[in-house]
């Protein structure tokens, strides 16, 4: 693989929402949900995403499977023909990008039309893309069922999603995801809605899967523990931006920026002798609407000075061995 | 152990909801006892009848619900058999409640202010207005929020702000027990740690008796001094904290432990459950957890495990405790 | 508030304006020229004719006529009627608004009320008989055929009974004798304003009485209503007009009754769908968590929020009543806005069957504004 | 890509509509399940079918049993009869109109043209309101300002004055008046509703899962959008179908239709007479009324039971 392997390559990548805009008025209020995040997907790797709600991770995995446009930057995605921006698909093309990148939603009970049997869901994107002959498509469909541990798979396939169970479902879904064959799967939260025992089941089964399909995953998740097991890489967003990136034991180990480092202070740890260091940040996490040019964690960082005020959000540096900072005081 | 020591006892504790299909069993023979000042963990899958066994010891049942046996006593009064007039003196005076869904416990049409103030109106009937308006805005400053908020709507405020409203809310006529049952699932975790903290400094500031129902065992090893892990209805096991997860003794726990990723210490592989719990139009014979079990034997298919103190202290509902072979 | 109210108002005019240019379209394109039927009427002298022609401006473009007649509606002419020629079609309207909205008002007040408290005590009280009875009575008055149930209900008060009088607005006989200064309209816009300041002074009072001690509250209500109440009867028994007065109210009892029982069934089983979904919200769980009383929870919580979805349903419901109202007018000769399109439709008389179509149009955008309106009142969560 | 060890047991293209015929079957069974729990629903099923029958048993009639000269609906007359109108007897169970002709004759021949209205106008209602719906709501903007300021329009004027004035000035039968209803409300309250469900419907996750696996636009609004809005739409047809027989009923007692013979006709019939607030001749009165409000009631039964089944929240355990 040419460009050193990498997949996605995500270049200033920002999308903004206008607020309280009517049929006949233009907005000059801004939600920078995503704003100005640059990152590179390698080819087999695994990135977690991990933020609190409302930082902009679902928004860049929505960009990521251009469920939305980008308001500005670019997302090249590595074909054979070489990085092509997906913002610029159209028609053919864009159906080509639709068998290449796909996605893992939450909620295992409103990912799946509650109208169409599993047969019909897994093999959507076959049939809305005209692979295959109708016995192919019913082989692959079967196949993957069982690749997903659902068997027998025939015994599923003409059942609707209320007659499974949370875990069955977001197999569906996995199945769903991979008939097509892919190359980049966003998970946007897969697990957050089951229970202990079912979720690792289905977090070994992606990773199984991973290998199996050739995948390569961005997976976002409020659960830095789940993102610890399903990542290679951990990027940490707030409002917005990437915070911290690098290795995923290297950032949960010797995490370098405050915000990081207040996160992980706060998750609960399951060791009732364990002793967590506090939390130091105070407030709560406010809507990135028109924001200032300072840093977006000014507010609430324990590190903030006359310097953070005064400059603009600092930049993404490196600080050894590929672990990505955005602070002035490292 | 004298009576006034255990605010609460629930013994054998069983009910089940009537559905078309016939009667599930949600809580089946279950006993457990809460000391004063003591904060207990109740942890289990959705579905295993953790929220069923709140509900029954406030008496707050829907209509299909039963209590088919058993006893709770509060304060040494078995509630049971007591009347709905009765109830509603027990009621947020002795064991109040954090519910679930914070965004759906309060009523949308008043402020946070009334609806804490029309609980005080018929349990302190003789506190004057001006002492109620210090004791709510002494709530607000505990629970961590700004007095001045109080006469807002539930909707202009965010979702730690108003979950933390409703500890505010359950803490205002000094009950003895409160139920916390999953009060942080919908919360960001930073959120969730403050909010955390707050309710287990007001627990021993107030010497209160807590119950906090959670899947999140991470959570339940923040919170609690004692732990029972239920299973389809039935609980399994019931020891301290420490015990439950340095020294567990039904496969079950043992399973949860090992299935559950945590972001210190080595990353060690996460060991699969397999199966999925039982369904409790259904369950299964003998031993409810033996189909997924590793250790199951043909005894466990045949008949129940007794709840038992193995050790100290230490109950389980197991054929073979710890793993070992009997 | 004034913003959205505003912009609200401007919306209702835009659709107002095109209602009427749709109606002018649909009655101008019949088969059958306005001035066929106007030739063709004996009332209207030969020499006028082509005076009318002119003045109508049948000879212009549609257009034309179109601009013209919208222009002249918010001059406030609606034209001349081709029945009562030349009596002008604003002239009746008006003289008949009233009878409509009296009979709209009250009867649609009176249903919301009691369907309202009727449905929430039934929710309450789940299973058994009088849930069975109750829902059967309330789908029979929101099933039933409306001309009937009017019929049905002349045949038992005034037939049968022989309490009431079975229609119109007043009985001629007694009225002949009336005083020169006594005339129907002015007896009974006097008899509005009269209610009117009962029901403003009655609101004050309880508006007043939540403010005072909980002890008073009851005699302070119950005397803001007798006291206003007993002056204006008093003062309409030693009037001249007291006994035709009389005469009007008694004629109004019976449509006001049939229009509020056809509205009743509707409010009363969507309250009770609402407050069943309502009981189940958890913050109904927690009012219970907390140890209030039933009536408390029943009232303040429950009611409260089954309230919002009933009140949004207005909307629809005052369509039916209005539907349900022209119906019952012409079944009782009552003679409102609702006859009065009737007749003047079975008739041909096109301008004041469009005057009295718009008159209902307004009628119903105005009450969705006050929906609307009431609406941001009632849910705290909307604020324009 | 995985080895495939097991051998997949094929489903056939012949097997495919099998199952699927077998899948509607065994929905079909399971909503009934819900159905028949209710009896309110139960009971408005009943009315129907007995109507139904009714409608069904009146042609038959004419050619067996009833000679169609004196039981014709319209220009029947019995010579037998001295008296018109006459109190039901064994040769005219509910007796015959101040005409002479035969009550039951015209209640049983109505039904047929009653269940035909409510049908027309139902159909005509749920395939605007569903389309209109399901595009207003997923594509929004403009297309979405328009249909809803029509629907603003439309539901300005209840239906009975707004019929009423239609009818007055046009000659309208049954077809015309099916049509006009089911346009009024299809484009009218009916599309409010079903756009607002359509806007819950749009924003779920598997529509988006649906863009992601390749699907244009018409392939979600068809396949995703429609088949979520159809329950809610099956639902409203039954009210359209109350709607469209009480307003015809109403038209034609107002004497304001072309129609031949309907419930609302003789109605009409009966007041033109001047029999209509006389005890003695309920014959003429009371059937035909009777049948429109049981008719109505029944399909709002339906509908009710309907609700039950189509939302799971009204559901009781």
């Amino acid at each position: 693989m040419t460009n050193n392997g990498v997949l996605v390559d995500i270049k200033h990548l920002s999308k903004l929402f206008p607020m309280g805009a009517g049929m006949f008025q233009r907005s000059k209020v801004f939600v920078h949900a995503v704003s100005d995040v640059s990152l590179r997907i390698r080819q087999g790797e695994s990135v977690g995403l991990v933020g609190e709600s409302g930082c902009g991770k679902t928004t860049t995995g929505k960009l990521l499977t251009r469920l939305l446009d980008p308001t500005a930057g670019s997302i090249d995605f590595q074909t054979k023909d070489g990085p092509v921006d997906i913002a610029t698909l159209r028609g053919k093309a864009m159906k080509r990008f639709r068998r290449r990148v796909q996605m893992i939603f939450q909620d295992p009970y409103e990912s799946l039309n509650p109208r169409l049997t599993i047969n019909d869901t897994v093999a959507e994107p076959l049939n809305v893309q005209g692979i295959g002959s109708l016995v192919e498509r019913e082989d692959r469909v079967v196949q993957l069922l069982e690749s997903v541990g659902l068997t027998p798979a025939h015994s599923f396939l003409f059942r609707y999603p209320h007659e499974l169970s949370g875990g069955q479902r977001q197999r569906v879904a996995i199945a769903r995801a991979l008939v097509v064959n892919p190359n980049f799967v966003v998970a946007d939260e897969p697990t957050s809605m089951l229970d202990v025992s079912v979720r690792t089941s289905v977090m070994q089964l992606m990773g199984k899967l991973a290998d199996e399909f050739n995948v390569t995953y961005l997976y976002i998740t409020h659960d830095i523990a789940v993102a610890r097991y399903m990542s290679d890489r951990l990027a940490v967003m707030y409002l917005g931006k990437i915070v911290e990136l690098g290795d995923t034991e290297e950032v949960l180990h010797h995490p370098l920026h405050p915000y990081t480092k207040a996160l992980l202070s706060a998750v609960p740890v399951p060791d009732p002798l364990h002793k967590r260091n506090p939390v130091v940040i105070k407030g709560q996490v406010s809507k990135p609407v028109n924001p200032l040019p300072r840093c977006r964690f000014y507010e609430r960082c324990p590190l903030a000075d006359k310097f953070c005020e005064t400059h603009d959000h600092p930049p993404l540096e490196d600080h050894g061995s590929g672990h990505y900072v955005a602070c002035y005081h490292v | 152990m004298s009576m006034t020591d255990n605010i609460l006892e629930v013994k054998n504790l069983t009910m089940h909801y009537k559905t078309r299909k016939g009667p599930v069993y949600a809580v089946d023979d279950v006993s457990f006892v809460v000391r004063r000042g003591e904060s207990i963990g109740l942890v289990g899958e959705s579905g295993c009848g953790k929220t069923s066994i709140a509900l029954s010891l406030m008496k707050l049942l829907p209509d299909n619900a039963e209590i088919k046996a058993g006893e709770i006593h509060i304060n040494g009064v078995d509630i049971v058999p007591l009347s709905e007039r009765a109830l509603r003196d027990i009621r947020w005076k002795q064991i109040s409640m954090v519910f679930q869904a914070a965004m759906n416990s309060l009523n949308p049409v008043y402020t946070v202010e009334d609806q804490i103030k029309e609980a005080m109106h018929y349990h302190l009937p003789r506190m004057s207005d001006e002492e109620m308006n210090s004791k709510i805005d002494n709530l607000f400053r505990m629970a961590g929020l700004d007095p001045a908020m109080k006469s807002q709507y539930p909707h202009q405020y965010s979702g730690g702000m108003r979950q933390r409203a409703v500890v505010a809310m359950a803490l205002s006529c000094d009950p003895n027990i409160v139920i916390a049952d999953e009060p942080t699932t919908a919360l960001d975790v930073i959120v969730q740690d403050g909010l955390l903290k707050k309710m287990r400094e007001l627990q021993r500031q107030l010497n209160m008796s807590m119950i906090y129902i959670s899947h999140d065992i991470a959570v339940i090893a923040e919170v609690s001094e004692r732990v029972g892990v239920m299973y389809a209805g039935k609980m399994v096991e019931f020891s301290t904290t420490v015990n439950i997860f340095h020294h567990p003794m039904h496969p079950y726990t043992m399973a949860l432990m090992s299935a559950f990723p945590s972001i210190v210490g080595e990353k060690t592989e996460l060991v699969v459950l397999p199966g999925e719990p039982p369904d409790l139009l259904d369950p299964p014979p003998g031993c409810r957890f033996h189909p997924r079990c590793p250790y199951a034997t043909s005894i466990c298919k045949e008949k129940e495990p007794e709840f038992r103190e193995y050790e100290e202290g230490h109950f389980v509902a197991c054929w073979h405790p710890g793993g070992e072979q009997a | 508030m004034w913003r959205y109210l505003g912009k609200r108002i401007f919306q209702m005019l835009i659709t107002l304006l095109l209602f009427q240019a749709a109606t002018y379209f649909l009655l101008d394109a019949q088969p059958g020229d306005i001035a066929d039927l106007l030739t063709s009427n004996p009332k209207i002298p030969p020499s006028q004719r082509q005076v009318l022609r002119h003045e109508l401006g049948l000879d212009k473009p549609f257009t034309t006529r179109l601009v013209a007649y919208i222009e002249n509606f918010y001059r406030g002419d609606l034209g001349v009627s081709f029945n009562q020629y030349p009596r002008p079609v604003m002239d009746i309207i008006l003289e008949r608004l009233p009878r409509t909205l009296v009979l709209f008002l009250t009867a649609n007040i009176l249903a919301f009320w009691t369907g309202f408290v009727s449905g929430k005590i039934l929710a309450w009280h789940r299973g058994g008989f009088i849930e069975y009875s109750s829902t059967i009575v309330g789908v029979t008055l929101y099933t039933v055929f409306t001309p009937w149930f009017a019929l049905m209900m002349i045949w038992l008060f005034s037939v049968y009974l022989g309490w009431l009088p079975p229609g119109k607005f007043l009985d001629p006989v007694k009225w002949i004798s009336a005083p020169a200064g006594i005339t129907a309209n002015k007896v009974f816009i006097g008899m509005i304003w009269a209610a009117t300041a009962v029901l403003i002074i009655t609101f004050i009072g309880f508006i007043i009485s939540n403010y005072l001690p909980p002890k008073t509250r009851p005699a302070v209500r119950l005397g803001s209503f007798l006291v206003p109440a007993v002056l204006v009867l008093f003062n309409w028994w030693t009037s001249a007009a007291g006994p035709y007065a009389w005469d009007i109210l008694r004629h109004l009892i019976l449509p006001v009754l049939t229009v509020t029982l056809i509205a009743y069934g509707g409010t009363m089983l969507l309250t009770r769908t609402s407050m069943l979904e309502t009981l189940r919200e958890d913050y109904i769980l927690t009012a219970r968590a907390k140890g209030l009383p039933e009536k408390v929870i029943r009232d303040k919580h429950a009611a409260r929020n089954a309230l919002l979805p009933v009140w949004t349903s207005l909307v629809f419901a005052l369509g039916a009543s209005m539907s349900g109202g022209i119906i019952t007018e012409s079944i009782f000769s009552w003679p409102g806005i609702g006859l009065t399109l009737l007749n003047s439709a079975l008739i041909g008389d096109i301008p004041l069957a469009m005057g009295a179509l718009t008159m209902v149009g307004i009628i119903t955008l105005i009450s969705h504004l006050v929906v609307d309106v009431g609406y941001a009142f009632l849910d705290p969560r909307i604020r324009y | 890509m995985a080895s495939a060890t097991i051998q997949p047991v094929r489903v056939t293209r012949s097997a495919l509509w099998r199952m699927r015929l077998e899948l509607f079957w065994r929905g079909l069974k399971t909503n009934w399940a819900l159905f028949s729990e209710n009896p309110i629903g139960l009971i408005g099923l009943g009315i129907i079918l007995f109507f139904g029958l009714l409608a069904i048993l009146h042609p038959i009639l004419m050619h067996t049993v009833w000679s169609p000269n004196i039981y014709d609906p319209v220009s029947g007359f019995d010579m037998q009869v001295p008296i018109s109108p006459s109190p039901p007897s064994l040769r005219h169970l509910l007796g015959t109109d101040p005409l002479g002709r035969d009550v039951l004759s015209q209640l049983m021949y109505s039904t047929r043209y009653e269940f035909g209205l409510g049908i027309l106008s139902a159909v005509i209602t749920v395939v605007i309101a569903t389309t209109v719906g399901a595009f207003s709501a997923y594509y929004g903007g403009i297309i979405d300002m328009f249909f809803m300021r029509l629907a603003d329009l439309v539901i300005m004027v209840p239906l009975i004055p707004i019929l009423i004035v239609l009818a007055a000035f046009n000659p309208v039968g049954m077809i015309e008046l099916g049509v006009v209803i089911g346009l009024l409300s299809g484009f009218g309250g009916t599309t409010i509703v079903i756009k607002s469900q359509g806007l819950a419907v749009k924003v779920k996750p598997y529509i988006e899962a649906a863009r992601i696996a390749g699907g244009g636009d018409f392939h979600i609004i068809f396949s995703h959008m429609v088949p979520n809005l159809m329950p809610l739409s099956l639902l409203y047809m039954m009210f359209v179908v109350t709607g469209a027989i009480f307003s015809e009923a109403v038209l034609s007692f107002f004497g304001l239709t072309q129609i031949k013979m309907s419930w609302g006709l003789m109605i009409n019939t009966t007041q033109v007479f001047g029999y209509l607030l006389r005890f003695d001749t309920w014959y003429l009165l009371i059937p035909a009324s009777l049948a429109i409000t049981l008719l109505c009631a029944a399909f709002y039964f339906v509908g009710r039971a309907l609700d039950e089944v189509v939302n799971p929240r009204l559901r009781q355990r």
